[in-house]
Order: C-alpha cells, then structure tokens, then sequence
C-alpha cells in the first residue's frame, strides 16, 4: 500500500467486476455477442480473450448451413441489417473444429444454438450441454432469417415456453434464452421463459428491417429483410432491459444492442442487465471489447463503485 | 493483421474525385503482399458507421503506406477531404493476395478504375525483384481523367496499355477488349510465354475478364469486392457464391480468387469485349 | 415547347406528382408528420407550405392537453427519443387558433387526432370531420407516451378493428390510421384496418425507446420511456410498408419513417407507399420538406419516370 | 427568422474549450437581440443529428455574427475543430431576448461560464445606446480559465466583477455570491436606482440568482438553457414548467422568462451565495 497521494485521495481497491448471471460467474460483465466474434480465434491476436468476461459462439444448428446468397449486409443509419442465414459449421464441426480452441482461450464460452424444427432445438442443445469447454448454452429463439427456424419459436409465448422446458429437461448446462424485440410484449416472452426454467434471458436480437437502392430498385440484401443492429437500436433494447428487469420476475438479463462503450454497457447495468454481449460494435472497433471491459472498471473507479452489481438496476427515477 | 492506429501524412488530389492518401505509423504493413488490404476509419462518429476496406497501392519503410481512393459516398468523401496530420485506424493488412510474379510467367494486369491499387503494388513487387518486364498493365476508365498515377506506372518501368470508353486517352474502349488484343499478342510474338491473368476492377469487368480468359485455360485471379463489415471473416457478410464450397468470404478467402472457383455469370446482351 | 437540345436530349413533360392516396388527391406525395410540423405556419417564412403535397397536424383531441414533464426529447444515435405527451390544443382550441390559418396555407391538410377513450375518440373524429378545411383524418393509435390513450387501441388487432368501425361510422371524411410499429405483426393491424373501413394505413409511429444517462443514472427523458423516431427508423419503417403492400390487401400506405431525402422517399415508394410524410428530419433541416418534393421530381426525370405513381410497390425482387 | 447557409470566417481557440466562432454571410441576423440565438448544424452527416442552439455574442455589419462556444460533446467538438471555409447552416434568429437597456434602470448581468455570450451582447447593445454605465457584469466561472473575452468587455467600458470557484481571479466564490454583494452596494450607494438582473447559465445557477432575487422584488430575467430539437415552438420538446401556464417553450417563448413566472425549487441543502 502507498502512503495517501498528496491531494488527500485515498487509494481505494480496484472495483470488483465479477458478474453472475444465469448460473455462471464471469471475471467481468462484458461478453461478445453471437455473429460477431467469430469462435474468437479471429480477435485473439488483437488483444487477450481472457480480458473478457465471456464471449458467445455464433449460432450452431445441429447440420451444417450455408447461409443465404449475397449481399448480406448493407449499412443504415448508425446501424447495419444482416441476413447471414446462420451459416455455421453444424455441431460436429463446431466440436472438432472450434472447440479446441475454445477451452484454451482463457474466457468463458457461451455456444448459441438453433434449430429449426423443436426436435433440432431439443438435439442441439442436448449436445452441445454435453460437450467439454461450454459453460452453457444460449438458446436463439429470435433470428428473424430464417422462416423454418427463427422467428416463429420465439414470437409466442406459449410455444417458446414449450421449446425452453423442452430443452430446459435435457440441458444441465446454465440455459440462456435470446428473446426476439419484434414483438408487442417483450415482458410475456421473458416471462415464458422464466416460468419454464430458463436460467438468463439475453435481449435483444436484431429487429427486422429492410433496406432499398432507389437507383436500382432493388433490396440491397438479397432476401429483401434481415436484421438491424447498431447504436441505432440501443434505445429499443434499454427499453426492453428495463421493461423485463421492472416486471420484477427476477431472472437475470443479459443486455445487448448498440453498445459502443462503457457507458453504454453501464446504461445496461442501470436498466437491470446483469451482463451485457458487445455486437456490431466488434466490426466498427475489433479491440473495443476489451475496451469496454476497461471503460466500465474506469467508470466505478470514478463513481465510487467497488462492485459492479451495485449498478444493476439502480437507475433513479424520480417520483 | 495488426489494428492500430495511423496518421494521414500526405493527401493528394488527383482530379475527378481521386486522392491519393499516404498514412506514416504502418510499420505493421510493412510484410503486405499486392492485393492485400486494410480496413480504413477516421474519427466519424457513427456516421459512417463501419470502417471502409482500401486497397493497399505502396507500403515503403519507415512505415509509410499509400492508397488510391475514390470518392463515390461519405466514407471516402471523408477521406478525401481528410487534412495530414489527421488520425485514422487501421486494421490490416487483410485477405492473400495475388501470387508472386515470376520469371517463369508473363502477368496481365487488368485495372477497371479505381481497382488499380492492387494491381500498382503487383507491379511495384514485380520492378523490386526485377521481374518488371514479365508483366504489362491494361488500365481503363471511362475518360481520361479516370487514369491516374501514369507517371508513377513509368517510373517503374512498367508497360502499360491504357484505354478509355471515351477514347480521351489510349484506345477507346473497354479494358476487356485491350486484354483480348493483348493475349492475341502475346500467343503470336512470345508463344512461351506461360500468361496469367491479375484483375481488379468493377464486378461487370471481372466477370468480363473471367469470360474471355476461360476459352484460352489462362490461369486468372480475380480481385473481387463486397460489402464488408469487419475484414476478418468473422460477420459472413462478404459471401460470394463459388464452386470449391457454396460460399467464400472476400475477406478472409479473398478479395483474390481464382476465377473458376467462383461462379461466372453467363455474359449479358451486348458483347463483352467491344467498344459500346 | 423548345427545340431539343444539342446534345440530342428530348424535352419531357416534367414529372406528374400527384399521388391518391386514401380519398385524397396530393399535388405531390409528400407530406409533413404530425407532431413535427406544428400547424403549419411556424414554417410558412421558410417555404411555401403551397409545396408541399399535405401536412398532418399534430394530434388533437377533444380536451385541450398540457402534455408531459420535462425533459420531453433526447437524441440517440441517428434519432432522437420524445414524450411530448400529447399536448395540444384541444378540439375547440384548434377550430379557433390553427384552422383559420390552415384554410389558407394552400395544402392538404390531415388532422391527427386521437382520444383516451373510445368515446372520446369517436367524438373527436366525429367534430374534426365536420370541420372545413380538414381534407382528412388521421387517426393515432399509436402514440406509446401515453397510457390510456396511445398503445392500447393499436396494439391488438380486434381491439383496433373496433374502434376503426366505430370512427368509420360517423366520419364521413377520409379516415387515415396511423399504426404502431410495437408489434409482432404489422400485417394484422394494417388488415384490421382494411376491414373496418379505414381508407388508408400511415406506417410506422415512432418505436417505444429508452435512453439513459449514466453519470446521474436517471432517464434522459422524465416518462423514462418515449418514442424513437429518425433514420434509425428508416430500415424498421420500410420492412413494415413492404410487408403490408407484400400482404395484397390493396389499402394505400402512407410511409413514414426517417425520410430525409428525396432517395429516402423513393425507397419508400418502392416499397409499397403511395405517400409519405416527413418528420424528425423538419427539426434537422427546416426546410427539407419541400426540398425532398424537388429531390422526387429530380428522380423521376433522372431515371425517366412520367409519373411517380409507377414507383408504388415497383420494388426488383430477383427470383 | 430565416434560414440560411454562412461560412465560418473565423474561429479562435480561447483555452479550455472554450472558441469563439465568427460567421459570415449572416445578414438575417443583423436586427437580432440580446439574448436571442440560433440553431447551428455543420455538414455532419447524421452524428450528431440534430442542429444545436447557440446564443449570439454580438452581430455586426457586413452579414458577421458571433457566438462563444465550449465544446462539451461531439457538436460543440465539431465546431471547436472548424476550419474558416466551413460551411454551416443557421436558422434564426430564434426566440425572444432580454429586455432593452433603459436609462431609468440598472442591470445586474450575471454569466455563469458559457451562458455569458447573452449578457456581452446585452451589454454591447448598452454600449451602442451610450448606456453602459447602466449595467454592469458579475461573471462567474470554475477557474480563471472559465473567464474569457475579458479584453473584449473592458474595451465596451463594462464594469465587471469577476469570480472564481477556485479564487484563481477575482472574487473567490460563486457568482452568485458576488451578485448579492453588488446588491447589497447598489441599494446602499444608490438608492435611486431601479435594480433589474439579467442571468444566463448553468441551470443551478439560475435558480440560486432567482432565489437571491426574490426577497428584494427585484424584476429577473433569466436566460435557461433545455434541449433543443426545432427551436421554433413546433415540437414541443423544450418545455420549462411556468406558473402563467403549466409549461412555456424555452425556444418560442423564451429563452428568456421572468424568474416570477418559472417555478423556482426550493434551495438545496448547502447555502446558495456563500463561498463553498
Ligand atoms: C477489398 C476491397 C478493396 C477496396 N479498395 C479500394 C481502394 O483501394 N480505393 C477505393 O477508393 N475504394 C476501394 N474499395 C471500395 C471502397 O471500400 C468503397 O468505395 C467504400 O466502402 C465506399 O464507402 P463510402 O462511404 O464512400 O460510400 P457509401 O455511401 O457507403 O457507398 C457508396 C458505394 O460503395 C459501396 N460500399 C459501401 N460500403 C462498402 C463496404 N463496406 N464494402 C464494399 N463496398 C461498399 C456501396 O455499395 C455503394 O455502391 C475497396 C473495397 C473492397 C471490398
Ligand atoms: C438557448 C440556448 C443557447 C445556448 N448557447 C450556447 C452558447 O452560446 N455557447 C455554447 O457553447 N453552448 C450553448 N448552448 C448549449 C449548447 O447548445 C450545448 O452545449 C450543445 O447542444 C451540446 O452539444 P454537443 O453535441 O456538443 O454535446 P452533447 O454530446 O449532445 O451533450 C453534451 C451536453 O450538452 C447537452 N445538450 C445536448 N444537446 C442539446 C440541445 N439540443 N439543447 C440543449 N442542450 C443540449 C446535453 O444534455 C449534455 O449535457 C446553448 C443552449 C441553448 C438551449
Ligand atoms: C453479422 C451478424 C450476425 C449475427 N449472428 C447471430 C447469430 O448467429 N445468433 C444470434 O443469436 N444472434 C446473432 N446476431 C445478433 C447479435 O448477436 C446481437 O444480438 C445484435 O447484433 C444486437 O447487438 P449489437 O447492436 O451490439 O450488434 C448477429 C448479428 C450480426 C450483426
Ligand atoms: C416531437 C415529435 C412529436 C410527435 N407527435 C406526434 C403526434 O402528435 N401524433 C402522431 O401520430 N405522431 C407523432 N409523432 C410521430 C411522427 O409523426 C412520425 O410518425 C415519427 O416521428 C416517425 O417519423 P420520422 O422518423 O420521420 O420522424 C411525433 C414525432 C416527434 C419526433
Ligand atoms: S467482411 Fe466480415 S466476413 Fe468478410
Ligand atoms: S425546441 Fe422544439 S419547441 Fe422548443
């Protein structure tokens, strides 16, 4: 310990970051999200995965898939559509090809999963609960690509309530599940995960949306809609956070949508996220995760803070 | 592939909207091969949002780095009117590149535009190992003023066969009819030439090039761009539909592939090759 | 008419604007939206409003409203958030104050008006439609500020189906319904609409949103949500125009959403809007409205086009 | 009110952050009054988005208008880096103003850092009348580097008391504390005259001004500052909660309101006008 600087500041502890949430301890609440960190082999060179607190696999089905045809992305206003396709190596692929390198990359890995009949979801899931170097599973209910897969399962209640305990009975694994904001109720999604054993919701997934070329009449992506993400949603997705974290059912949020910086992410913890996933924010700055990490440790130096978790939901609202 | 930061050291206007842009603190880029590339961002706020893909022209000690930009949207408007001294980062230098020159084979380097870059820095290699004479550059535009850097081609010693849709300068017409007329060349006065073809430039042109190089078996890579996001083969976003699996990814795969690995629409309406 | 050019370019007949568009026939298809153009007349020193092809006034309902505390507006990444709350007039305030004025600003004019309860929007509906120099009726069921009156009718179909009917009833005028986009089906509002009699659907109102200010941890806005409009919009607006053209029903779509340019309204044209309406961008650019109706024109001779009504739903779709 | 383009024909780096920026081509704003301001938007793209109110600092001949600015965010960061040449678009000039200097009156001016551009062109406008010596300044700022255009008062003949948080010029203290001592002189040396005060500044600021105001009946405008998006009346978003009617707009109906007809919150716990 250093004698008190001459200004009188004393030397404080550097803040805890630990977060859990839905049934895993991270070193810290900054996680990547699924699409846009690859199986983090791309990024290891830029700066040390372990700063993370998690990262999220790009979303595995049980075979293989090519995705869909190009153009897949096109820029909007302060935000990008993609229509991938959840292109991925399938679960064999993922367990031979990026998993070996998954348990060695020093952070906690999430693997997002998919299916696009509820059996596909119930296999997958199962599977990939079993395998070695997963701390568990985020489930995707919400991608709005692909009609057989995505959407449908996570847009009513009750079938997604059905599709969460079906896997919920086979998955030991911590079960988080990726709720859909193309919806009128975010709160009755949550809630039907909640109530079916799901451990964590992740929210949100992009919104569905749709781009034009006046001069060429057509859609700048070849499967005309696909989905937004972006700084541009983040106003959406706070508003998700805090609409479930206020319904007060008390399962754990992991926020994601539009976040840039630390003080977005620290946005998310006042709304009642408990851990928040970095998206979009990885092509636009590929160190900015870590960043982030750095910029929310700086942020409760600066407050006072000495545990992240005093932030989550401690937003003010006054009378 | 290193992501660092940059400087804009020297910014030069070449007419009709082309600059050249040469960045100091690219020490990181120094091993670059032709047809490499960086993705590009300036201090821009979140408008645009996403860092912008350039080619690399020149890398040269001392960490200097240079690009050829055009300014068709904000993003390389930005850059154009970017003043020295402003910081831009970079994260590079991505995607394989074309193969080596080569004593054994003759290069024709094909540049649609602002294309060029890759097919300059090919060039540079080729002139550094003194292979400057194994390869020529076809280089066309719609007008005179879309030819830029011709001096710079000289001082390499590089040969070079211009043309212009307008006929302003060179032969008029399309680049692909000069490459026709160049590979009928080359068969007649040097049939031991082993040729290959290195093209970069507007997709219509690449598949151009592709279609004319098929019937003579010339070995052709083509340099392809999408729209990308992150350069690194991490968003999928930069798929292009070929033969070897159903999609590569420019960035990662790319943007140089073999032209019978990808899939080469059939040639539209008008021909190919001659002058519109 | 003039000789052709040297160049050998034909002189054309300069682009027909006019749109129909639910009951009402526009000089051009571009609009001003309610809520972000006042009554009219604080632009009238910039442009002649005569332009524009209408303009929608701010929502009026039968009371007169003082609307919600402050902080109403904050801007977010490529839009901004409002919970203005309504404030208004008042019906009698605005047959007194605003259309005296409106009678002589040589447009269209379309009346939003909304209620907090069914009654009252019936009476509403009923007292604007008789009122002279009303071309229209806009009817919100959309605004997410308030809680009795806003989201609640629109968000479910059957309940939106009713009141359309109701209003339908004794409005004699054309009846507009503006949609929310907080929903899981835009299609099923639209065609909720299209049964009860509603001559054409305005898509999109701005998207329920939150924005944060970490550093005092409160809300940006009072009401701590509020409504996200802008070009952060843009993309969400579009897929929802094209996915109620998509569905054939045949109501005419008013577009709106993050206009900001003539391109931005051709999109939306293409896409399926017989007219659209500009907002946010009124506060960016005071005088953009009347630039996008040149913008359009300019288009239209650019790429050929006589009449802009061929844009309607003109969008390439490859097989 | 017009709306228009003007060009940034100078801007001067004042420290801190502070930058005073000339723009030419203003001609609509000659007639302007003190207190009245714009709403200013460079070319930026879409970050930020919406245009951004500025007060006036002073209009002269030959279309030149000034404002002081301090950059605190990414507009103000945008127009601290503006080169001369830059074009930007005005629309003003907007709301309502302070009232006229008059012989029979003497104006307390109180600026709070950059709220202080208002009350120079209150007092430039005195000036012009031959009334300068019916007001003078209590500007008040963190540090002396909060204190700027002090040659540029001094040279109008203004009076003007100044303090710093830190003591580092003038008074130590807040402004507001300087402002209850000039109170307190005036109706002690000059009995006779009609005291009126002027503010502009932070918002605690002005609620402290407003509350020290009150027990002495002194008439009190006060200049208030609320997010902006059309700053002419239309979107309502600017709303301040005022006792003549539940809200006013702080772009249409003001900026400039009688501190009798805003509701003042009741000081908070630690002492409004003494030293901290
Ligand atoms: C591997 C590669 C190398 C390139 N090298 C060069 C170069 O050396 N010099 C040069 O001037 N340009 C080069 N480009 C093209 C350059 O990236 C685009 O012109 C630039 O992204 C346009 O950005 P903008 O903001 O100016 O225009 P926008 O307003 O964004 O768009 C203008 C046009 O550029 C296209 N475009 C936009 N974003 C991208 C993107 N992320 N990727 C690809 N195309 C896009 C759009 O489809 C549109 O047609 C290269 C592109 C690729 C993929
Ligand atoms: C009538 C009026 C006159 C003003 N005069 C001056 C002046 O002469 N000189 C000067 O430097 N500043 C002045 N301001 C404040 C100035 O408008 C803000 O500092 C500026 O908008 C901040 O923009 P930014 O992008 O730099 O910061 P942001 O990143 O947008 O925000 C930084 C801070 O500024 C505030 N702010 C942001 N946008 C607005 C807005 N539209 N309206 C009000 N506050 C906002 C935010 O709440 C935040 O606290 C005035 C404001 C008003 C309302
Ligand atoms: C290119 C891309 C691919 C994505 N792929 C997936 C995916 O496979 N599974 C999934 O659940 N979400 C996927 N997402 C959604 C992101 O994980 C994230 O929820 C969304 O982008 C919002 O966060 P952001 O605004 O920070 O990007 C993808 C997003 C992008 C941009
Ligand atoms: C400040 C503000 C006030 C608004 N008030 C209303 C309103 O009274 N009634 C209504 O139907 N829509 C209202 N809207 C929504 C707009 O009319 C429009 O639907 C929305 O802003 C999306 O368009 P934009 O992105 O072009 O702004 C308001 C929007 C803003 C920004
Ligand atoms: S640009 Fe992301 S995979 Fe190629
Ligand atoms: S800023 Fe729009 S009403 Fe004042």
């Amino acid at each position: 310990m250093t004698a008190p600087a001459a200004g009188g500041t004393e030397e404080h502890a550097p803040p805890s970051l630990v977060a859990r949430c839905g049934g895993i301890e991270f070193r810290n609440p900054v996680l990547t999200a699924s699409g846009t960190f690859g199986y983090g082999s791309e990024f290891a060179s830029l700066f040390p995965l372990a700063s993370l607190g998690g990262m999220v696999t790009k979303g595995i089905s049980p075979n293989p898939r090519f995705g869909n045809p190009a153009p897949r992305i096109c820029e909007t206003a302060s935000g990008m559509l993609n229509s991938i396709g959840l292109e991925n190596v399938g679960l064999t692929g993922f367990e031979a090809e990026k998993l070996p390198f998954l348990r060695t990359c020093g952070t906690k890995v999430l693997v997002n999963f998919f299916g696009t009949t509820f059996d596909e979801y119930v296999e997958c899931g199962q599977r990939l609960g079993r395998m070695d170097g997963v701390a568990g599973l985020e489930m995707n209910v919400s991608c709005p690509n692909i009609k057989a897969g995505g959407l449908e399962f996570g847009r009513d209640p009750r079938v997604l309530g059905e599709l969460v305990r079906a896997c919920r009975n086979v998955i030991e694994k911590p079960l988080w599940v990726k709720l859909t904001p193309n919806t009128s109720d975010i709160v009755a999604l949550a809630r039907a995960c909640a109530e079916n054993g799901a451990d964590a919701v992740s929210v949100i997934n992009t919104i569905t949306g749709m781009a034009i070329d006046a001069r060429t009449r057509r859609p700048r992506l070849a499967t005309v809609m696909g989905g937004l993400s972006g700084p541009a949603i983040k106003p959406v997705a706070l508003r998700m956070v805090y609409q479930i974290h206020h319904a007060g059912m008390g399962i754990p949020i992991c926020g994601i949508g539009g976040i840039q910086n630390g003080l977005d992410a620290v946005e998310f913890f006042l709304a009642g996220a408990t851990t928040v996933q970095v998206g979009t924010q990885n092509f636009i700055d590929p160190a900015s995760s870590e960043r982030v990490v750095r910029e929310v440790e700086e942020f409760c130096r600066q407050h006072g803070i000495s545990d992240v978790c005093e932030l989550v939901g401690a937003l003010e609202i006054q009378g | 592939m290193r992501y660092f930061d940059a400087r804009i050291i020297e910014n030069r206007a070449l007419g009709n909207g082309y600059f050249s842009l040469r960045l100091g603190g690219c020490d990181s880029l120094a091993a670059s091969r032709p047809g490499q590339f960086i993705m590009l961002r300036g201090d821009w706020g979140r408008d645009p949002l996403l860092p912008r893909p350039m080619s690399l022209l020149s890398v040269a000690p001392e960490g200097r780095a240079d690009m050829l930009g055009r300014s068709v949207g904000r993003g390389t408007k930005l850059l154009e009117a970017a003043l020295p001294g402003t910081r831009v980062s970079v994260l590079g230098p991505l995607g394989n590149g074309f193969p080596d020159p080569a004593p054994a084979t003759f290069d024709l380097l094909v540049a649609g535009g602002v294309g060029m870059p890759p097919l300059f820095m090919q060039a540079e290699h080729a002139a550094r190992r003194g292979l400057v004479d194994r390869c020529e550059m076809m280089y066309g535009g719609r007008t005179s003023r879309d030819l830029v850097l011709l001096g710079e081609m000289r001082a390499l010693g590089l040969a070079t066969h211009l043309s212009t849709e307008d006929g302003s300068v060179g032969r008029r017409g399309r680049v692909t009819a000069a490459l026709e007329a160049r590979i009928e060349y080359h068969r007649t006065a040097n049939p031991g030439h082993k040729l290959r073809i290195m093209a970069c430039g507007p997709r219509e042109m690449l598949w151009a090039v592709a279609r004319i190089a098929e019937p003579y078996a010339i070995e052709c890579h083509l340099s392809v761009e999408e729209q990308m996001a992150c350069g690194i083969g991490v968003c999928l976003g930069c798929a292009i539909p070929a033969r070897s699996r159903p999609f590569r990814y420019a960035c990662s795969d790319g943007p140089v592939f073999l032209a019978s690995d990808l899939i080469i629409p059939p040639a539209p309406g008008h021909a190919t090759g001659g002058t519109p």
